[in-house]
């Protein structure tokens, strides 16, 4: 296995100790219970975002913490959701007043542990609420499993729904909103390599120099199929297509098309596909209003890529372009 | 030898060292339809529980497993803490608070900590998932409790077993579908690794 | 090789392609010769800031372009230096009549383009000046080489002289300013796995899974020596340690620290260097002032790390600090 | 068969194929001691300058020499672009504008191309550069045009070889230090590779 880490164990305390001394003004970060917070929570009356999950999907959420964003962030181990007292010991640092969202991958881990942790909440009295978001296309037949899964729509859901708290929105207001989001986001991600979670040593699965799996979760669980690696066109068509299925994307309708990698695919690669997104998108007559192109939600040094499209409204795209001050997004601030 | 809480603090830590030395290979169920984290975080879990254990032991049994509980919830996080620190939770009321346990009350709580993954988890019977192994051992019945836990411990080792050929419906391994099938569940296996520990401490 | 590509050749045109359409108010992209400008290029009355060199180091150079950074970038082929009327195109492009800075890494290759190309331009009547920076400390016995290689140094000094042309600086202050910053920059990186390029179709070396090379330059040449696999607090010695030998860094002194993912390496194991870094110098009395933590200097897919150290002082500070508004960093615009 | 533009154009177009025959091995040389792009770069440079010549061949050998040089400069990049640019725009200046070469010209040239890429690059005999190879060859003299080229050629072969036991001092692979002996040089295997295959067009 090869990491830049001391020990296994501790790798996310160590993580939180460097990123605590990167952003000193941004962020106050504590250790026992884990929890990554705005440096000037709690901001009075103010609704506040709190999200969390496992480590290793960097920047996601600790890199979203900050001014029109995240209030704060409860990183679990590596690929695994936090714990409730981390949650209820985030919650009770950035409350400030105006009631809490809780917004929730949709894993059965993640949505179990929000759940305890929105009940231990509500009991000491704070007005709280859950949104639980499940973009991921890949999973089919949703009945019969866990559910879709939460991966490239909750960037977007973080940053929009951050962005109405901040100018003042009450918690009625940043819950529909989510659940506008929730309604009118997709993603779905390839993986071309597996994550090696520290503590297992070993890639979570083995793909051949010539596969690469499709509909990949981001914690390493392997996707839809194992196909035959492809070149770039196919790839963003075997991501669009499926997402286009999904959600009525009408001829004008207007997007946000979110390129993300899975962290392992440089740039170079990123920007290539997402230039091919935006034109297989064009030839169909949807409108790319707004993008974003980087690793923003990963899986730790996995090779692979991610497509997300969000269906935008004017109500949506002012809050996308309202202000942002965190480590991993930051504009008009 | 009584079933006080001291032995019951002592069955905890006989199980804490059983999950220790499985954690590898639950990993690699883990990994096999799921995050392979499984083995990893009941083994910090219950080291928790251990380390809580040395600084005081309660003085119920039930006061036992709501320490083993409230660790649970707050140290292991995934699919799994809060599923068995739901079990422990419910187990622990189930008990009261007398001083000794008799098969009659074990066999009530083991049906209420079974209930409680239930109702916190949503799966059935047939879902590929812990609930497999945990709702055959609910029906133990027995004359002592070691042959309550040792009934509870046979059901769910058949139980874990049955899921091998199934479709996983919930949890992790439920994305991969069809390719879940001819793998063994890890939380049923932990579940079937705890109770036969237990049995064993008795 | 895996790889989210069509085509080998012409994955710098195809990724610019995409580069152009996600950042579509910011940048302006030719692609015959391959520039990336500023949108708002030419700045009239303003110093322009030109660099450039082999792709497959994104963000560098095409993603610090833009209001207080680059007004042009020059993509190379895959590590490969720009040509000489790529470099003459650029600056017609973005000349504003105050001279032309031109940024270039200390390499054979970009040296001997980025010479011929300011030929080409003072015979246009450009006033144009050249600083090569070089800060690599893995490169020994400078005398006896092609030289220090120019790595991290370079998104330091980009982005203080960026800062001063926007401002207002003439091409003397920039040119000062940028060897002022060359003088003070300091530079090391590890490699844990090679990275392949496109048209080789294979790692550049290879390591075995208990090896790490150090001293490693930002294009899969190998570095100073092969050594074991080692944790994070020896990796992090093992690079502070010569540049701390190298510049006078005394106690007291003010710094920024920057710690580079070479592109593979998670966000989660940088942020956990880094944490380990800002620990060391403090043991030694090094005051870290500000900091960067990314991937901002890459290698394609290559996992590991480096760490470069810039000592401020109030000038330099507050050119760090002032607005920047470019796709990879971004803050105060 | 004569030394005319024609000639040379023809001479050019079958270094051409030869660079792109042998792409890979200069790829694989400069993977060993640099960064692996010189067979590309320059396979990538000969193949715009024989498009540019498809377009129109020009009418004296200077001119075609000219078109190659400008074609590297602005095509190929990296250390090898601007070097063998420099080689072929100063081989250009010293023909002058007559139609045919002869054999003192070409001995000229290839003296004055030798003289350019040193001028440029600053290395020395014994750097483990395609100096190595071209500073021998611009010694080549004889009777006619194949002869001077053969010279050159043998040379140039002689020179690439002697690069192997070399530490490197210039270019990329000057990084390596020792780890640089033991490999030919990519530089000076393209250069023997080119004055070959110009004496084989002869
Ligand atoms: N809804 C559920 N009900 C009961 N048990 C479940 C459910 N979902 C998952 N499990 C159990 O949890 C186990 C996985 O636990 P763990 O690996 O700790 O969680 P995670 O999937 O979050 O990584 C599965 O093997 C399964 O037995
Ligand atoms: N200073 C120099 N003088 C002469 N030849 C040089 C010099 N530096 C490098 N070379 C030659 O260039 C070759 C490498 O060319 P190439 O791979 O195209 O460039 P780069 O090193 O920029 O990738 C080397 O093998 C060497 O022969
Ligand atoms: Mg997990
Ligand atoms: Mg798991
Ligand atoms: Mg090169
Ligand atoms: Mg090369």
């Amino acid at each position: 296995m090869k990491k830049i880490i001391n020990d296994p164990t501790t790798i996310v305390a160590d993580a939180l100790r460097g990123m605590a001394l990167a952003h000193p003004g941004l962020l106050r970060i504590t250790e026992d219970p884990a929890v990554v917070a705005r440096a000037d929570a709690p901001v009075r009356g103010k609704v506040a975002i709190v999200s969390g999950g496992g480590s290793g999907h960097e920047p996601l959420h600790g890199g979203f913490v900050g001014p029109g964003m995240l209030d704060a962030a409860c990183p679990g181990a590596v690929f695994t959701s936090p714990t409730p007292d981390q949650v209820q010991a985030a919650v009770t640092q950035v409350d400030g007043g105006a009631g809490v969202l809780l917004v929730v991958k949709n894993y059965t881990g993640d949505v179990l542990n929000f759940e305890t942790a929105a009940e231990l909440v509500a009991a000491d009295g704070i007005d709280v609420r859950t949104v639980v978001i499940d973009d991921d296309v890949a999973v089919r037949d949703s009945t019969w499993t866990a559910g879709r899964r939460g991966v490239g729509g909750t960037v977007l859901l973080e940053k929009i729904v951050g962005a109405a708290a901040e100018s003042g929105a009450d918690l009625d207001t940043c819950e529909r909103l989510a659940r506008a989001v929730v309604g009118n986001v997709r993603s779905m991600g390839i993986a071309l390599t597996a994550p090696t979670v520290p503590h297992v040593g070993e890639p979570s699965f083995t793909l051949a120099e010539d596969e690469m799996e499709v509909g990949i979760g981001i914690h390493g669980e392997p996707g839809r199929s194992r196909e035959p690696l492809a070149d770039a066109d196919a790839i963003v068509a075997a991501l669009l297509d499926p997402i286009l299925d999904d959600l009525p994307f009408a001829e004008k309708s207007r997007v946000l098309l979110f390129t993300n990698s899975m962290g392992g695919t440089p740039l170079l690669e990123l920007y290539l596909a997402h230039g091919i997104a935006e034109r297989m998108l064009a030839e169909r007559g949807i409108t790319v209003e707004r993008r974003l192109v980087g690793p923003f939600i990963t899986s730790l040094e996995m090779q692979g890529m991610s497509l997300t499209l969000l269906r935008l409204d004017d109500e949506l795209t002012a809050l996308w372009d309202a202000p942002v001050r965190t480590a991993a997004l930051r504009w008009g601030a | 030898m009584g079933c006080d809480a001291g032995a019951v603090a002592a069955a905890i830590r006989e199980a804490a060292a059983v999950i220790t030395e499985h954690r590898d290979e639950l990993v690699r169920l883990d990994q096999a339809i799921g995050d392979g984290d499984h083995g990893e975080n009941l083994k910090r879990g219950f080291g928790f529980v251990v380390a809580r254990l040395d600084e005081s032991t309660p003085d119920t049994p039930a006061a036992v497993l709501k320490l083993v509980a409230t660790t649970l919830i707050s140290k292991v996080g995934g699919a799994a803490g809060p599923l068995y620190g739901t079990a422990f939770l419910r187990a622990a009321t189930a008990l009261g608070d007398g001083p000794e346990l008799t098969p009659e009350l074990i066999s009530t709580a083991l049906r209420a900590a079974v209930d409680g993954v239930v109702a916190r988890g949503k799966a059935e019977v047939g879902d590929k998932t812990m609930v497999d192994a945990l709702v055959p051992a609910a029906k133990a019945q027995g004359s002592t409790v070691g042959e309550v836990l040792r009934a509870a411990a046979d059901a769910a080792e058949a139980g874990a077993e049955s899921t091998v050929p199934l479709v996983a419906r919930k949890g992790r391994a439920s994305y991969l579908g069809e390719r879940s099938a001819g793998h063994l569940d890890p939380g049923a296996r932990s579940s079937a690794l705890l109770l036969r520990s237990f049995a064993d401490s008795t």
